[in-house]
């Protein structure tokens, strides 16, 4: 019954389906998704577009694979490992959401002593899971102050759990992005002690829009559609930071007072190769991914 | 006799509530970490004008309520079986045991692979959980039956499926009841944790991960909150229905109620 | 109808092992109604729940018309020694004795009024709708027997079934059985403690030794027929007899009973 | 002679309780064989993944390598130690909640709220109440499995045969003889059933404790850390740890059951 | 030492009551042993459990030793109508009967003495490593009997003791309580179906009506003691008591047989 309604073989510009399951996380990285349903782009293109949070990159692959989503939001972190692990073959449709100066910072207690990232060593520090961007990031933090991973221990800890943790002292220092960062500056007075996205991470890419090859070979024209839309709110929502905050706490518990304040990120709206290779070579770098990744094949080019 | 009993569960809910917020007030729970109680209350009683959480918590209790039917429909027979075939179940003790012990969020990526519906995921799970409290009490309450009253029917030529029905089930019934008071929690919290992990439409725990990515602590705790309260009307409801199915069970030990 | 050969059981094994019969040989036609009486502990529950093939005797064989007893003899009923045990708590008292009809093939209907017509035959019409644990230990030994009555088997074992009753309940139950046992030809042993009642009640009183139980002697009552409370405990037939069993029974003192033990402080 | 007999008795009982692991070893190799799956590896590929990850140590150390030392001593300790509290409060709180009912009164609807509270969920209590790491981990460990003996321990202790009791007070036994010689011994059977199955419970406690208390080894920390790397090989090793774990935790359990319950075995047999 | 004064009781409430006792006045001196005979379901056991303190009565006073019961009065012991689910199935024979003799603050060894030797007084020195569900219906309730008399208590509840052991056995049990109540002067009280026994062991014979239950007739046994199974049981007065107690418990028969009703097809 659901196949019928869902998928219609001709109308709405040939969709093969109209509707699209898309995995979603509460957070800033996926304004222009909104954008884009509030402003009607995906109607035009004939889609309606049901989003469902998942609650990380890890566990919306095998959900991708059964079909469970379309699309989800993947850091690019994830789904290059994932893809070096064979756990599926990925497609991105188009990029999603982009580093800025402190949009991920290093972050200790009010009245602790570490004053900067050398005084870091042999000291705990929340990121939010092993293998991934968070790693990745302070590790170049750290190398960039003359560290390495090894001086320091990773703990893993959600976002939310985060703070709580650094005031207890049950960690030193913790690795946070909005809106969590302006939340504990504002709360408990912890300091910044590092931008984790400068240097070789300026400007970093941090996640995609992301299919499988199975299901973009079934739906070539839906995914086609899906792309023209999304860039036009991804457009939007680098352009006009009002946007973003306006339709921030509808799908997020981010007040608007919070929103107005956030530091955000960039939405790019061309996915571009040299960029995302970016991320497969520091990945490489630091030993995150076994071999050299060419991204280029896994990234669609996007719909005349 | 009610009434004293709900004052009574009142008064033992309001100290502990006084408690929480004094230590809150005092500053010996840290309050940047654990919000006051009344904070988490106030959020709670809030949430009951939220008609977004409304829709998350009916979206749990449908998972919830169809995983633990399945349980009880799952482990019920099985347990049955294993009591009454003591080689069956030394032959699969070895499967069971392996089992028992995995987390059910463990099996979530490995479930979310086969079942391509949110829901039929989280019910997997949660029946997966929820099975265990109501096989091993099923299990054991069959061993609990007295063996005079089995005689009985026995003597009277009825085969082993009408023991079975007859005499070990309804001896057994008030502690597999039992069991299912367990799986109920159980079930819920697996609900919820598999929300939290791997998200989905709607959900407690699809609000709570919405909560948290928002930094809301206080809503996190408002939201697990209605979880609890979720479990005590279950339990309420649960026990009515024993009270009123087994008041042989209390007479015989003297229990009045 | 009931034949038993050299019938050997053995509780347990190894040092904690007890020999509870000793090879116990019984025939019992059919329409009999057979009384055992024997000392405390020395195995005529044993010898009752082999027969109805609850125990698996260690030895020997019990046939129950004339097919050897592996499983519970079809057709049979028994008033369980402890009958309070074997009445079912969820139960109303009604249901407790309408049960085993099912295997009647009587409709619900027939199973409550067959259920009712037992207990009112009991004396027991008043209390149908109330459950086993309501009753006192006297009415609930009446339900079972009740339960057993309304079955009507063709072979029913009794375990001291009036043991909890008032001595004028216990002579209406004893003409009971017999009464019901002169319509439907059932055979019944009888296990009782009463010797009085055994002869009474008896066509045949079996005198069991102390464990390991054998027969230690097999008596017939040759009373008149139909027995009658008064008239048949006068006769001086039955004056006799119950002296010869309890001098039977006696036999052996089973202890010797010294006070002066649990009387040294 | 007799020593053999014994052991040919003994490898006859092993071989009747375990003959349906090979058969679903088997089973499941053949089937994964079949599936080609990166998802669902052979137990072929996850044993000597196992192997590599804990069981590369010296025979001296039952191969045990440093890792498996660093991951399951604490591990487990913590999982012992939450087990243990759990059940010594569960007994004895379940105990005292089941034989009065004013007590009953004032904490049922606490329990009741409680146990339907994910401990995950929890953490920022925890972290408040607990600080330290090993001492949060306990403490979820004990939160998630005291219900079951908690629950089960009421059930056993109210639904002590009536006749039991009014025996106890006649002969006016005192309250803790009371409570040792006839609530216990009467409830045990139902306890023993809530001490099973938070047996098996303390060990997925292990795991979520792991997770939400930030561990940095350990079981579950290897689980996540294999889950959250796509090395489904190890994840899968950890999980069938767990199993194996289980099994043998369950099966000295019964040992213990089976000894303070003979009598309950026994009495209960029809013959 | 024991009066009960206008005792009622009636369990439930609403259509589902029953009253079942109607009003007693009872008055027991010390060292006296009062039997109390009535028909079956009248409301003995309900007295006797009123007096224990586990039944709380919805009308009237029992008191022991001048203090009004109102939780089970200190120095007291009881044997149970239900014996078998009195006994600790988990505990052995030994240790059910060494258990309460805690209180008595006897040593470990102490205890062990006593056990043994009251089980050796009903017979059972041989079952003392067994447990209770080895035993048979009569070695249990004679455990029971050994757990009450090895307490010595002050008050001494029986309901329906010797119910299920063997002719023999239950006049030996008969003289150890008589022999046990002289040496140590309790004060019982027995509930009994036997006419016979009542006369026999009681100083007083206590009849009940039918439920709700009420005095119906409070007599002296003027027998002279000390009593002899064979020798008291000839005597005339004891022959004309027994009948009179026979009279009063007939007095109203409880119901009538109606063997016609189980008959009908
Ligand atoms: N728990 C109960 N609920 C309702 N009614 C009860 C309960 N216990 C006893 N009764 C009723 O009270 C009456 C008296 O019971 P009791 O046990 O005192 O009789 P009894 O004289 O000891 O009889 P018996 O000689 O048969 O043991 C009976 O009619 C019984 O049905
Ligand atoms: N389950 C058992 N395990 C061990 N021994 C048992 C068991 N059941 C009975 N016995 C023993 O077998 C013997 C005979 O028991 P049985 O119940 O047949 O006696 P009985 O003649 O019915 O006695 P009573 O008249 O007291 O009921 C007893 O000595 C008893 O201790
Ligand atoms: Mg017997
Ligand atoms: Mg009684």
């Amino acid at each position: 019954g659901g196949a019928d309604t869902d998928t219609t073989a001709t109308g709405n510009n040939g969709l093969e389906k109209t509707t699209l399951k898309v995995g979603i996380l509460p957070i800033a990285d996926v304004a222009a998704l909104y954008i884009a349903t509030e402003r009607g782009f995906f109607k035009a293109e004939g889609l309606t577009v049901k989003p469902e949070i998942v609650a990380s990159t890890q566990v919306a692959i095998p959900k991708l694979v059964s079909g469970s989503v379309d699309i989800t939001l993947g850091n690019y972190f994830s789904v290059l490992s994932a893809q070096e692990a064979k756990m599926a073959n990925f497609r991105v449709l188009a990029d999603t959401f982009q580093a800025k100066p402190d949009v991920f910072d290093i972050v200790v207690k009010k009245d602790s002593p570490i004053q900067s990232v050398k005084d870091l060593k042999g000291k705990k520090i929340s990121v939010a899971s092993f293998n991934s961007i968070g790693t990745l990031a302070v590790d170049s933090t750290l190398r960039a102050n003359g560290l390495s991973t090894k001086d320091v221990t990773y703990v893993p800890a959600a976002f939310p759990d985060a703070p709580g943790k650094l005031a207890s002292g049950q960690t030193d220092a913790a690795w946070l992005t909005e809106p969590f960062l302006t939340g504990v500056q504002k709360d408990m007075g912890a300091r910044k002690i590092a931008d984790t996205m400068t240097g070789a991470m300026a400007d970093f890419p941090i996640a995609g829009w992301t299919t499988t090859e199975p299901t973009l070979s079934k739906y070539p024209k839906t995914m086609a559609a899906f792309q023209r839309a999304i860039v036009k709110a991804q457009q939007i929502a680098d352009s006009d930071r009002k946007a973003v905050e306006k339709v921030l706490p509808t799908y997020t518990k981010i007040t608007p007072d919070a929103a107005s304040i956030i530091t955000l990120g960039a939405y790019p709206s061309t996915l571009n190769a040299t960029r995302i290779q970016r991320v497969a070579d520091l990945m490489l770098e630091y030993g995150y991914l076994k071999a050299k990744m060419d991204v280029n094949p896994l990234l669609v080019p996007m719909p005349q | 006799m009610i009434l004293s009993r709900v004052a009574r569960g009142a008064a033992g809910v309001a100290v502990l509530l006084v408690a929480a917020e004094v230590a809150g007030r005092t500053g010996l729970l840290d309050t940047q970490i654990m919000p006051l109680a009344s904070t988490v209350l106030a959020g709670a009683a809030g949430l009951a004008a939220d008609s977004e959480f409304l829709h998350d918590v009916s979206a749990t209790v449908e998972v919830w309520a169809e995983g633990l039917l399945l349980a009880t429909l799952l482990a019920v027979p099985a347990g049955v079986l294993l009591g009454s075939l003591p080689r069956a179940e030394t032959a699969l003790r070895p499967v069971i045991e392996f089992l028992r012990p995995i987390p059910s969020v463990a099996l979530i990526p490995l479930v979310a692979l086969i079942a391509a519906a949110d829901g039929t995921m989280k019910v997997t799970v949660i029946v997966y959980a929820a099975c265990w409290p109501v096989l091993v009490n099923t299990m054991y309450g069959l061993h609990d039956v007295d063996p005079v009253a089995k005689d009985t029917m026995r003597v009277f030529g009825f085969g082993r499926l009408a023991v079975l029905l007859r005499v070990t089930l309804p001896s057994a019934a008030p502690f597999v009841l039992t069991g299912v008071r367990l799986a109920a929690s159980v079930a819920l919290v697996v609900a919820i944790s598999a929300e939290l992990l791997a998200g989905g439409e709607g959900g407690i725990g699809v609000y709570i991960v919405r909560a948290g990515s928002g930094y809301r602590i206080d809503l996190m705790l408002a939201a697990t909150v209605w979880a609890g309260l979720i479990g005590l009307v279950v339990n309420a409801l649960l026990v009515r229905a024993e009270r009123g199915l087994f008041r042989w069970h209390a007479a015989r030990a003297g229990v009045t109620q | 109808m009931l034949d038993v050969v050299n019938l050997t059981h053995t509780y347990g094994s190894g040092p904690e092992a007890h020999r509870a019969l000793g090879g116990i040989d019984l025939s019992v036609p059919e329409g009999q109604l057979v009384c055992v009486v024997g000392p405390s502990g020395c195995g005529k529950s044993t010898l009752l729940r082999s027969i109805a093939g609850l125990v698996r005797p260690t030895g020997g064989e019990v046939r129950v018309k004339g097919r050897p007893v592996t499983a519970t003899p079809d057709d049979l009923a028994v008033v369980f020694q402890d009958y309070s045990r074997s009445l079912f708590p969820w139960m109303s008292v009604r249901d407790n004795v309408a049960l085993p009809l099912r295997r009647r093939g009587l409709d619900r209907a027939a199973r409550r009024t067959a259920a009712a017509e037992a207990l009112a035959a009991v004396g027991l019409e008043s209390a149908a709708a109330k459950y086993p644990w309501q009753l006192s230990g006297g009415m609930q030994q009446r339900v079972a027997i009740a339960r057993a009555l309304a079955y009507r088997p063709s072979l029913l074992l009794m375990d001291e079934p009036f043991g909890s009753v008032d001595a004028q309940t216990r002579e209406d139950l004893e003409d009971l059985v017999l009464a019901v046992r002169g319509h439907h030809r059932m055979t019944i042993v009888l296990i009782t403690h009463d010797i009085d009642e055994s002869v009474y009640v008896g066509d045949r009183v079996v005198v069991l030794t102390r464990a390991p139980a054998v027969v230690a002697a097999d008596l017939r009552v040759d009373l008149p027929g139909p027995r009658d409370q008064i008239g048949t405990r006068e006769l001086p037939a039955f004056v006799h007899l119950r002296s010869e069993v309890s001098r039977l029974v006696r036999g052996r003192p089973e202890f010797s009973m010294t006070p002066s033990q649990i009387d040294k402080e | 002679m007799t020593m053999t007999v014994a052991n040919g008795g003994r490898l006859r009982g092993l071989a009747l309780r375990l003959w349906t692991v090979p058969v679903v070893v088997a089973v499941w190799e053949a089937a994964a064989r079949a599936a080609e799956s990166v998802y669902f590896p052979p137990p072929s590929a996850i044993l000597a993944r196992l192997r590599e990850l804990w069981f590369s140590g010296p025979p001296a150390r039952l191969f045990l390598s440093d890792a498996a030392l660093a991951d399951f001593l604490p591990s487990l300790g913590r999982m012992f130690g939450g087990w243990a509290l759990a059940c010594l409060g569960g007994i004895a709180l379940g105990v005292a909640i089941g034989r009065s009912k004013t007590l009953a009164g004032y904490v049922d609807p606490l329990i009741e709220f409680g146990r339907a509270i994910p401990p995950p969920t929890l953490i920022p209590l925890f972290v408040v109440l607990f600080k330290a790491d090993a001492r949060m981990q306990v403490a979820t460990i004990v939160y998630g499995v005291v219900w079951p003996v908690l629950v089960n321990s009421v059930d056993g202790a109210r639904y002590v045969d009536r006749l039991h009791i009014e025996t106890a007070r006649v002969f006016g036994l005192s309250r803790a003889e009371r409570l040792t010689r006839v609530i216990l011994p009467a409830a045990a059977p139902k306890i023993f059933a809530g001490l099973r199955l938070s047996l098996s419970l303390a060990l997925i406690l292990m795991v979520v404790a792991e997770l939400a208390g930030s561990a940095t080894s350990g079981i579950g920390y290897e689980l996540l850390y294999t889950q959250q790397n796509f090395d489904l090989p190890g994840m899968w090793g950890t999980i069938a740890l767990l199993g194996v774990l289980g099994f043998l935790l369950n099966s000295s359990f019964l040992v213990v059951e089976r000894r303070t319950l003979s009598w309950h075995r026994r009495a209960g047999r029809t013959k």
